[in-house]
């Protein structure tokens, strides 16, 4: 029951997010807009490429989608409402993203079309270059609260959030986060303007759909695991703990939505470049001071 | 009685799929397929661990293979004739040397398992937060030389991989 | 809910997620099948039709970063059992991982210094 | 799309049985990147529709892995002659050079009249030459506009791209007070993408040209030249003209220019104030030969035309994408792709005034 209320407020929080970027890209708030997409979607004829490897080509969408509502399975919305608080919380949802580059591998591969192929392996670089971005600030969180439990983390920011305790691997983190789910300005892999829709290229009809369904239930994941490490988790005053992770999550993936409007997408040589040069320094940096606090200011 | 039997399904299950997965990376002439397969063969691996009850080793496996069987893939599109498949190449080499080396490796492996004195089997394993815990704990006490002889190992690997594979700068300026 | 279980519920989930993705091929495909038309499965290719397949050597240009980052997240295994017990272990914590953390610290700089670091 | 493999190393790959198979063997026919390794390369084809690059444009790219290492560049809209037919009437004729580039339709009928005027000897009176300017510089504002639109949606930079785009619309069209009120839009506008982050890095040493003959407009004086048909114009002149111009070369110079030359485009239109549409020319019956060049938004155009009892009888067009597709093969070669592509965006090529 917890579980099936969980996932329905999770495909909630997709469509809006699909509300959201709908009224960003055409400059109208319709709240009906994504439901009209996605019936428009499963009228359209479902094409498959002429010489595809079938079983990826397949799979993808499926695989994207697992993927990020596995992520999701472990972060709470509330003391109770957690599907599975799995004692490796934290690491688990590590592992789930991982999987978000192989559907995207998959995608790419399987169609044989060359954009796509482009796509799927700029992805991989994508991944190269975010990843220690993810799991450095990760640690650093898991080190304060002496768990990888998520509601260990939550609780273990009662008396401060994340956010100010650790200001460079929130930042870090965020703006991973974006690069986890292909957002702009990372949105490579999927570039309209480089590669005429990259890794989507290919897909129609439903198979696009469960698509971009995944894609909308990986940003909102992402914006429950920035809410989960860093902004206090359901902590807040006056409302239901849901409520305020309701609050807290919309406003992290509006955040990170609006964030990717306002700019151009990034090189990949760059990309790369700044999240070693910089990043993983910093990542590090990050964990010396967390570590150093954690002992005299816990 | 039930959940333990429930267990070994699942243990089962998941080892012909590791298994499964892995006979498929040689089946196929595809880099891609082969390197992928070998990845959820991986992976199965992992969800084998998690129904032993060994999670932050489950979790790990799943984590770890998917990036690094992905890294693998794409060094192998780099460097081997036909990635695609198309000309529906033959992936195996010296078939009669590797079937007498596979049997012999499974029938040590076999052995190993049945003729080596386990210990008392524990009834239940401990709850996973304790082996993560426990893990840790290990780590920094008596592990600790082992542990950072592995830093200096990943150290020895970056530095070989680097020089190995990169193009010195020498060269790269005269090209 | 024991550990057990819980896995349960995440391969539950699995099977849920490819049930409901089967639910709405069955829809799609109730609301209308594809029809085969001449040159309409053709990859996207901005409004050229012949192709030939794809699938050959790529060369991906990040492979010095590759090479490093698998160093990297080999040691990221060590890191998270590390950080659970970081705080009740104290100061040699601290000091083990910044010696490991250190030693892979170098590991970086010298792939920077050989060029690594760039499009190759 | 065409695959570069070497069929020759294929047929020896068939490897089951053979004892060693040597990888320098196998590899030696296949073309080298730069870094030395053998590679395959895939030919693929970007346009004529390919929604980050100019309708019509098709660009043949040779990628090995995610960089261009050839490239064939031609137009499918354009070279479809300026005159259609030899003997067309004035009327006709400035219809047809108006119709042959939607992309800059007022310049090219501002250029037929120049360059029927200067045949049948005629001199428009300064007024009307003045706001014929300001309708050119209209249409280059709205130009430039349309070009950050194209650098919007090929950047994946989605504000740009819906703010010109509107920005556009309105200015095509507006009358004088409407199109001074956007000054201060432009203004901003200016102020904003100089300030954005990402978009300085994005531009920045993609695409460097140095000096040479074959740039013209914007492109040329971002890269320091003195090149610009409106220098040498008394009318221009008149109005206290002054060019713009930048040092690098690259696509940020580019995007400089642009935005610096709405602003100027802006305060001529206000020292003007007003607009004349280049009407139909009465040439008559005169004859004799005629020449005029004029700064397109896509930099100096000329054409040369015999008009032979008023009919044109011979025409010759020289415009400026027609020798900045020939900078492409040099400049995308080894570029990344997305580079590549922002690179081929920054030169504002339109395909549809390519003459050859």
């Amino acid at each position: 029951m917890n579980t099936l209320v969980i996932v329905l407020s999770l495909l909630a929080g997709a469509y809006l997010v699909a509300v959201l970027e709908a009224w960003l890209a055409t400059g109208r708030f319709r709240l009906a807009a994504p439901a009209w997409a996605a019936v428009a979607l499963l009228g359209r004829e479902s094409i498959v490429p002429r010489t595809p490897d079938r079983i990826f080509f397949e799979t993808a969408p499926v695989l994207l989608l697992i993927a990020a509502l596995l992520a999701a399975a472990v972060l709470p919305l509330s003391p109770s409402m957690v599907m599975a608080n799995l004692a490796t919380g934290a690491l688990f949802v590590n592992a789930a993203l991982a999987y978000v580059l192989v559907a995207l591998l998959m995608a790419g591969w399987g169609s044989d079309s060359a954009y796509a192929l482009v796509g799927g392996w700029r992805f991989l670089g994508q991944v190269i270059a975010y990843s220690m971005l993810i799991v450095m600030p990760i640690t650093a969180v898991a080190m304060r609260a002496e768990s990888l439990l998520t509601t260990d983390i939550v609780s273990s920011q009662e008396a401060v959030w994340n956010i100010l305790y650790q200001p460079i691997g929130f930042v870090l983190f965020f703006v991973a986060s974006m690069a986890v789910a292909f957002l702009p300005p990372f949105d490579l892999p999927i570039a309209v303007g480089d590669l005429a829709g990259g890794v989507e290229a290919e897909y129609t009809g439903v198979r696009l759909a469960v698509f971009r369904l995944g894609r909308m239930v990986l940003v909102i994941t992402l914006a429950a695991a920035t809410t989960v490490f860093y902004l206090g988790g359901w902590m807040g005053p006056v409302l239901p703990p849901w409520a305020w992770s309701a609050i807290k999550i919309l406003a992290v993936s509006a955040a990170m939505l609006l964030g990717g409007y306002t700019l151009p997408r990034i090189r990949e040589a760059h990309l790369l470049a700044w999240c070693w040069k910089l990043g993983i320094p910093l990542a590090l940096i990050n964990l010396f001071i967390v570590g150093v606090m954690v002992l005299i200011w816990p | 009685m039930a959940l333990i039997s429930l267990q070994t399904v699942f243990i089962a299950f998941f080892g012909i799929a590791a298994i499964g997965f892995g006979i498929w990376v040689f089946r196929t002439s595809s880099m891609m397929r082969s390197a992928l397969a070998l990845l959820f063969s991986q992976t199965a691996l992992g969800a084998m661990f998690l129904a032993m009850q060994a999670e932050f080793l489950g979790v790990l496996q799943i984590m770890m293979m998917a990036t690094e069987m992905s890294i693998m893939a794409i060094f192998m599109v780099m460097f081997m004739m036909d990635p695609g498949g198309l000309g529906a190449m033959e992936m195996s080499h010296q078939k009669r040397l590797s079937i007498l080396a596979g049997v012999a490796g499974a029938l040590a492996t076999a052995g190993i398992a049945l003729f080596t004195q386990w210990g008392v089997v524990v009834t239940s394993a401990p709850a996973a937060a304790e082996q993560t815990r426990a893990l840790g704990t290990e780590l920094l006490g008596r592990s600790m030389l082992i542990f950072e002889t592995a830093g200096v190992t990943i150290l020895t690997a970056m530095i070989a991989a680097t020089a190995v594979a990169l193009p010195t700068l020498q060269r790269k300026r005269n090209a | 809910m024991n550990a057990l279980q819980q896995y349960g519920l995440l391969l539950a989930l699995i099977c849920g997620v490819i049930g409901l993705v089967l639910i709405l091929f069955a829809l799609a495909r109730a609301i209308g099948r594809t029809q085969q038309e001449p040159g309409k499965n053709v990859p996207a290719t901005a409004g050229m039709l012949s192709r030939d397949p794809v699938w050959v050597r790529y060369h991906a240009r990040y492979y010095g970063y590759a090479l490093l980052f698998l160093a990297f997240d080999m040691e990221m295994a060590f890191m998270y059992p590390w950080a659970v017990v970081y705080k009740q272990t104290g100061l040699v914590a601290l000091l083990d991982m910044g010696v490991f953390l250190a030693i892979l610290f170098l590991g970086l700089l010298y792939g920077w210094s050989q060029g690594a670091f760039r499009r190759q | 799309m065409t695959v570069e493999r070497a069929h020759a190393g294929h047929a020896r790959a068939q490897h089951g049985d053979m004892p060693f198979m040597s990888m320098v063997e196998v590899t030696e026919d296949l073309p080298r990147s730069r870094d030395g390794l053998p590679m395959e390369w895939v030919e693929v084809p970007f346009g004529p529709m390919f929604p980050g690059l100019p309708g019509g444009l098709l660009l043949t790219l040779t990628l090995d892995g995610d960089a261009v290492a050839k490239t064939r560049v031609r137009s499918v809209v354009g070279g479809g002659g300026v005159l259609p037919t030899a003997g067309l009437s004035a009327t006709g004729f400035i219809a047809h050079l108006e119709a042959m580039d939607p992309l800059a339709p007022v310049a090219y009928r501002l250029l037929a009249c120049r360059a029927l005027e200067a045949a049948a000897g005629q001199v428009p009176d300064g007024e009307i030459r003045r706001r014929r300017i300001a309708v050119l510089e209209r249409e280059r504002i709205a130009s430039h506009l349309g070009w950050l639109a194209m650098l919007g949606l090929q950047t994946g930079f989605a504000w740009l791209e819906r703010h010109a785009t509107r920005m556009q619309l309105e200015c095509l069209r507006a009358d004088l007070p409407r199109i001074l009120q956007l000054r201060s839009t432009i203004q901003a506008l200016t102020a904003r993408l100089v300030r954005t982050p990402l978009l300085r890095s994005r531009l920045h040493g993609s695409g460097i040209v140095r000096p040479s003959s074959d740039l013209r407009g914007p492109v040329a004086r971002a890269a320091g030249m003195r090149c610009d048909a409106r220098i040498d114009d008394e009318t221009y002149a008149a109005l206290a003209f002054e060019m713009t111009e930048r040092q690098g070369g690259d696509g940020f110079d580019r995007l400089h220019i642009r935005l610096d030359e709405m602003q100027q485009s802006l305060a001529l239109i206000q020292s003007v104030g007003g607009f004349a549409e280049p009407a139909s020319t009465a040439v008559g019956s005169a004859s004799g030969a005629g020449h005029a060049s004029l700064e397109t938004p896509r930099g100096e155009a000329q054409l040369r035309l015999v008009l032979e009892s008023g009919r044109v009888v011979q025409a010759q067009l020289d415009t400026a994408t027609t020798y900045h597709m020939k900078l492409l093969p040099d400049l995308l070669d080894q570029q990344e792709l997305g580079d590549a592509l922002t690179t081929v965006c920054s030169l504002d090529l339109s395909p549809w005034e390519v003459t050859a």
